[in-house]
């Protein structure tokens, strides 16, 4: 067995070290009808190269995104992501090590993480931010579980315009813990003031906003703030990270807690995951943030060095009474979100903002000036809009997919769309645009467009 | 002046206005002003601060990152409860196939087909190794899976008119932390039952602390203290008999591949740690993966969407009335699911059952040879881990942690330290299956002379780590003065 | 620009510091008539995504050994290379290092190095071994300046079954060294004993053979050395590093000096480079060795290390008496061997032997039972063999290739194959497998061709 | 006890019987004894020594081995005449795709088009970089080029019915001991010509050795002083004159490219190391790629085969009458080449002349912070590299070797040390352009710090390095007593 190194020899001595006759005396302590009397029923045990032939034979089933000019977004995006990342990241010194609780020997991972946590204070505007979440849903209710505890309040208003995944995640939480999520309409625009002052109540600990929404369109975060603290809910908003470059950083805007889906910086696609929550607060949330923390501190001679930090929050210490269940992370994933945001730096990012959001906008214009159909809303976005084609979806959308593109998100076949949302959007497709895309494949598909309307 | 005295700087300090690592393209298409786009109001103003280098300096930093970290790969790694085990490197090509790693969750399922195939594959062999009949892997991590265990306890109870009455939560002395802030997230009241003084749940004490309130019992078995516990299906019928249910922490799963099912233990719903027990690497700290099976009776329950097998093809449906919902965006941690069921495919079924019996030969031959140094607290066969009590060396002015700290010198990594916290001073030691016995010895005789050292010269462990590039940390300053993001200031810690 | 990590002002800062004006002021030792007076005219500078894209459609022009069910070899076998191997030699702090020239911080290196070198005389039978050189090809002129130099003599006999390519450039080399080739008619079986001596005369420095031949046969070696010993020669032989494993070592042989193609030992086709050339010799040539050589000896507190030794022998410090001119050599390739037999071990390397050799035999019996066609060649094989089809070659050969298979090598398109050869062989094909072909490929083509024979 | 300090065990003390770490399906033929197939004569009778371990250890051994070594992504590294330049990650993706890794050199030309057109297109980019007219891909390092062209070079005069009288090449004293080497084992006459007092060739002495004889001059311009030949025109004349052809050896190329071409210089024949000027990795000591460029009238000599592009299609053609033949296996270090090929692409025209303006940049910056503490032979502007000589501190008891292995100390690499010949303790210098301002601050500063020791404690250096995984070693043991393979002795060295 080649990734298990005792032989048949060795094996005799260590067990006539241990005193017994075979490897089953060991088990004795587990009782005869527990046991699995018969073979696992599993494949049989493959060779590596079998397992590799296998293997990109299911690959090859799947479409990748370097097969098809994608148009899909809605959460993850199709970034371009620097060679440098995947070789820094499979360094297997990081990759085959665990959570750094010897300090001294896991300097690499701690120091990173340090950085990380650096870089996504500084992208969101917050005072402080923990080693990762799950990935951004996960994190919106660990923000709510520390309104909660905060406010000592249990409602939780949502923006009908979150990402409906986000949304359902809550929900299922809301159920088992006891708080109840309460919808705000905005019918994919923005945040109406005088609508969200009647939501927030006495019992609101905290309303969840996304920026961009879910449909692409940019809100106007700072109008909303006020409102929000005025009636002592905490504001919690879960953003785009590569659109902060662009866009008034949510710390600036008064938010109390950021949080968002990483994947966009520098992870891949992963059919939704791995991908990673970032969590990032005002300072006074320190001692509530979920999951780890690296700290700055020095050894016994003076040196520089980090540690994991704040633990008397998680669970291993503090066991029911923690912040928060999570102990494994998405530690890699937030090295590589590190790594990219390194790589890039403020321009960039700024960049890859910009032209993901020029193209978008390119697009939409070709469509519409083409009378292809419409924007279902009509306030500003970033790199993703809602298209409503006039010639049928269902012709477009598979001839589409023929010609080699998937043309975005059919909203229609999106599962738990909040109804306020889905009559705005209605035979709409969420499309969005990354920097990978080139001219000629977006006036590609204006033209096959074109072409199918006239034919239709 | 020595290398590794060198301050390592941040990656702040190495930023110089106008560098980048990284180029786009001309925009080819007609620009707007960005203000034309999006009202200016809503954009930012200050530049964003970011660090700024090229892709040598970045490639360089984080190079020397990597290499100021202990790993699998580099050297023993017997961190109790983790399962440390030699990651594959197959698996990593296979996860970074473009055909999994570049596809989007979102794709129309004919254009996924071999994913959802994987997935719904390996979801039957969890079912087939848990011995239950339903999987999902959606859940993130293992503390994932259990909070997602109880959401699904939770909602079978409720289902059955007793939502309100079953309020609690049994959970031994001995377990993880994530099972009682798994079971209070999820609203439960924690009730702790004690060991016995074979290492397993206080039968006695269960039996008193069963009744009407009770949702479940959350068990970890092999347990944290390495021990199969021998009351199990006494266990399981206590609970099952007071109308509760059992949660199977499958961190310790490495024990019983092919030998034991928890499904035949009794156990209603299992958690795996793929990032344990089915080899996917660790990360530095994750990503995970924590799918659970559960019994056809919870079957209903499980989060949605579900990958099912059609006649012809397979597809997501998320149409389960009584599904908990989502406890995550999309599917789960895919590309850590791929790795798993590569690994699974490459041991089948004798390999399986060889990883578990290797794991616990490996443990008890290294138990075996420590057992003159240092005390046991439960003088039995352990399964694939075991935990020792440090208690005679703090005796002598050498605590667990200046033990572990001296094992750094070494140049292994120390084991899993206070915990479980039943045992004193504990130093839980697990060194998986794929460790040779030449490793073990090592590490044996690291350790026999780490209690010499106690006894000779307790001085020099108290001091240790002595060689490491930084030396033992300032965690309490840390705490007290936390410095969780960098500030500009160079080297003042 | 994103490898260049000097910024404007750090220039200005840095020409102040120099005390000149401007970058230019400092190419002023370059007459102007020589300089360039325009941009290169290259294609202008593509970004990492553009230049990917470029590579990828370039890449997609070539069908890979993934791609098509090959008979190829050669010299150069498509085994299946564990996945470890890369990753390994894909760490950067190996590819990216010099040769080991301070060997205190190149312990890595070195120690990687000592250990190849003794795979290779543990393969070969042979005692000592350097660091590799470039190819196979080279390997042989190289270990012919050694036999000319110890022998003083000016003739080489190669028999005609060497690998033309390494023929010829033993060719090229003995114009420019003013030394002789003689070529040894094998007919692609045994050496005859009586035309080697023959051949064999006062002025013959080296006889060069070649294990297995060119077209596949083995041949007996053991024969040989005594009659090339008894005429004042060296014997050179180039040997299939995987066919040791089942064959009498060459060392055992009696050969003097040890040569081969190391590709097959964990390194990818590359389009035929980069290999690696191995190189071993009986001890007494040791200090006659080209290129590079690893010692293993002691620091001043007498711990182990390693270092490069008998630099003498090397051209910057021997100059024009050097044993060679060789400088870079095919470090990267060798640590690929070296990984590649520490994987697979001794029962490994011999599996992948086997399994070719018995595949091979598998895939000729089936071919010439069908009445397809013959062998070429009467003699025993290893993994490849020159088979000769009934049917028109080039209707095979269109259709088979049109059908997904590479059936091998045609010979009768062979540049400098000796006429002495091309002769037994006319028509034939060279046919190589590994133990990456599956019974159900070899059955493919079988039934292929059964059909192509039916219907032609 | 220092991690430092523990033997690290070659792979042959860690095999145990037993163990692979590879696996094979069953073989799926009808199977004969081998002996059936090869008569026994033939085979091996002794099993195969090799070493036995599983797939873990491999990747741990050479992990660990890997982490004893310095490297550009791990620190500085100026080693002159080395361009230890940032070799670009996306390089190594490109060149492992399938389509370019996994493609056999014999296939039929249809199925290689994409490796065609990208050899092709990468010898006219050479040419154009040059200045010369035609290349060859296959020499696969740099003194293969220079052998290559020498051969050439003897092809040429031969063709001229000069091949027997023109016997001699002519090599500055300072020039790589590659050209010598290689003008001997081409059969030459090697005559070296002194340098003058500005670092350049002799031109009076120069002009003394030309004569019926010359085959030819071999001039690395700028030299390995770092210095460019003031007197380039003069000497390509001289040699021109005499019948003789001039060879320029390109290992210095990272200082002229877009700025000064070898064919405007006069050269007749080129080589450029790829694995210096165009960043690809020198792998611990090789593959390298020497590809030589040549002018029009030495095309026809060229080796074979040559790749051509026709009206349809790539080829590779043979039928070159007048060629030397074939000096390598199949066309070259061709995946060496794809990396080239896509540095250059990434760099475009602008970019490679930053590329030498910032490797000129670098040396003149670091040379202007060193000139006071050491030595400096020529006090000229220097281009990409320069040389300093250690004499003053040889003085004072600190050779240039003990600097060296001090600087070890300091975590960077030193530079090449006593080449060029002609300079007295010789150190030279290459830092390249892809490092930074900073990191060139850091390596002078250590310098002149280095500087300093030397004179307050120069057996702070003799005894350096003092912070290695080992400390000094001793060659003179090793060249004595050569132990080239391992022989079963544990660590007895
Ligand atoms: C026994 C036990 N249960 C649960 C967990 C939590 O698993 P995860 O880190 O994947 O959330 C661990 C992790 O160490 C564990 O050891
Ligand atoms: C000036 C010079 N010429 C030639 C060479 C030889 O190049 P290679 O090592 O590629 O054979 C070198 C290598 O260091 C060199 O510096």
């Amino acid at each position: 067995m080649s990734y298990i190194p005792v032989t048949s020899s060795e094996q005799e001595q260590m067990l006539a070290a241990i005193g017994v006759g075979s490897v089953d005396e060991l088990f004795a302590d587990i009782p005869q009808e527990m046991r699995l009397n018969r073979p696992l029923a599993l494949p049989q045990a493959m060779t590596e190269a079998e397992l590799m032939r296998h293997c990109r034979q299911l690959a090859g089933q799947n479409i990748s995104s370097d097969q098809i000019v994608s148009f899909l977004g809605a959460g993850l995006y199709d970034h371009h992501i620097p060679a440098a990342v995947a070789h820094l990241v499979g360094r297997s010194d990081f990759y085959t090590a665990y959570t750094p609780y010897q300090a001294e020997v896991s300097q690499g991972s701690l120091q990173a993480i340090y950085e990380y946590q650096t870089l996504i204070c500084l992208l969101t505007g917050m005072d402080v931010a923990n080693a990762s979440v799950y990935d951004a849903a996960t994190a919106i209710v660990e923000a709510i579980a520390i309104a909660r505890s905060v406010t000592r309040r249990g409602q939780v208003i949502f923006a009908d315009d979150v990402h409906p995944d986000h949304t359902a995640v809550a929900r299922t939480y809301s159920k088992g813990q006891g708080w109840r999520v309460k919808t705000l309409e905005t019918g994919g625009g923005q945040i109406e003031i005088s609508s969200l002052e009647e939501s927030l109540g006495q019992d609101t600990a905290a309303v969840v906003l996304s920026q961009p929404n879910f449909l692409g369109g940019i809100i106007d975060l700072k109008a909303v703030a006020d409102v929000v603290h005025q009636a002592g809910a905490l504001l919690i908003v879960c953003v785009n990270p590569v659109l902060l470059s662009v866009l008034a950083s949510p710390g600036e805007c008064g938010a109390d807690i950021v949080v968002g889906e990483g994947q966009p910086l520098g992870n891949p696609l992963s059919f939704g995951g791995p991908t990673l929550g970032f969590f990032a607060a005002k300072a006074q949330y320190l001692r509530r943030l979920p999951g780890r923390i690296v700290g700055r501190t020095t050894d016994c001679d003076g040196r520089v060095g980090y540690v994991l930090t704040l633990q008397a929050r998680e669970q291993h210490i503090r066991r029911q009474r923690a912040s928060s269940n999570i102990c494994s992370n998405q530690a890699l994933n937030a090295l590589a979100a590190a790594v990219y945001l390194a790589l890039l730096g403020p321009r960039g990012l700024k960049e890859v903002a910009e032209h993901s959001i020029q193209k978008a906008h390119y697009l939409a214009e070709q469509l519409t000036q083409k009378g292809l159909g419409d924007l279902a809303l009509a306030g500003p976005y970033g790199n993703e809009f809602v298209f409503r084609p006039k010639a049928d979806l269902d012709m477009i959308w598979s001839n589409s997919l023929n010609a080699g593109y998937l043309p975005g998100l059919r909203l229609d076949q999106v599962p738990q769309l909040p109804p306020s949302l889905g009559e705005s959007v209605r035979g709409g497709l969420l499309m969005a645009v990354t920097e990978k895309r080139t001219r000629a494949e977006l006036d590609g598909l204006v033209s096959l467009w074109e072409e199918l309307s006239e034919r239709g | 002046m020595n290398v590794a005295d060198q301050y390592f700087p941040t990656i702040f300090e190495l930023s110089e206005p106008e560098k980048s690592g990284y180029q786009l393209p001309d925009l080819d298409v007609p620009v707007h002003e960005l203000t034309e786009l999006i009202p200016s109001p809503l954009l930012r103003t200050k530049p964003l601060p970011l660090p700024e280098l090229t892709e040598p300096e970045v490639v360089r930093h984080y190079t020397g990152l990597s290499r100021r970290n202990h790993a699998v790969d580099v050297g023993f790694y017997p961190l109790g409860s983790c399962t440390m085990k030699y990651n594959p490197k197959v698996n990593e090509d296979i996860a970074s196939l473009p055909g999994f790693a570049s596809v989007h969750p979102y794709q129309p399922e004919e254009t996924v087909q071999g994913m959802l195939q994987l997935i719904h594959s390996l979801e039957q062999m969890l079912c087939e190794i848990s011995g239950l009949q339903a999987c999902t892997l959606q859940p993130a991590a293992g503390a994932h899976g259990e909070l997602t265990g109880l959401f699904i306890i939770q909602a079978y109870h409720k289902d059955r008119g007793e939502g309100n009455e079953r309020t609690q939560i049994i959970v031994p002395d001995s377990a993880h932390g994530t099972n009682p802030a798994s079971a209070a997230m999820c609203g439960y009241e924690v009730v702790e039952v004690p060991s016995d003084d074979r290492g397993g749940i206080d039968v006695a004490a269960l039996r008193q602390l069963v009744g009407p309130k009770t949702a479940g019992l959350m068990l970890t078995n092999p347990n944290t203290l390495g021990l199969f516990d021998e009351n199990t299906q006494v266990i399981a019928d206590v609970v099952h008999e007071a109308g509760g249910l059992l949660y199977y922490d499958g961190a310790n799963a490495n024990a019983i591949l092919g030998i034991s099912r928890p499904g035949d233990m009794g156990f209603d719903i299992v958690h795996f740690n793929l990032h344990k027990t089915f080899s996917t690497p660790h990360g530095g700290g994750g990503p995970g993966s924590g799918p659970i099976c559960v019994s056809d009776d919870l079957e209903k329950f499980l989060p949605v969407p579900r990958t099912i097998c059609t006649e012809t093809d397979y597809r997501l449906k998320y149409d389960y009335p009584k599904s908990i919902g989502k406890v995550k965006n999309y599917y789960g941690n895919i590309g850590v699911a791929v790795r798993a069921y590569a690994y699974i495919l490459s041991m089948g079924p004798e390999g399986l059952r060889r990883v578990s019996e290797t794991a616990v030969l490996n443990a008890n031959y290294v138990l075996a040879r420590l057992k003159g140094a240092f005390s046991v607290p439960f003088d039995r066969f352990c399964k694939h881990e075991f935990v020792l009590s440090g208690k005679k060396q703090a005796a002598l002015g050498a605590r667990t942690i200046d033990m572990a700290k001296r094992m750094l010198d070494y140049g292994v990594h120390a084991p899993t330290i206070y915990f479980p916290l039943v045992v004193e001073e504990a130093l839980m030691v697990e060194p998986t299956e794929t460790e040779s016995k030449r490793t073990l010895d090592q590490f044996s005789e690291i350790m026999l002379q780490i209690a010499k050292e106690a006894e000779e010269n307790p001085e020099l462990l108290q001091n240790a780590p002595h060689t490491t590039v930084v030396r033992r940390l300032d965690e309490t300053k840390a705490a007290r003065k936390p410095d969780v993001r960098y500030s500009g200031r160079k080297s003042d810690g």
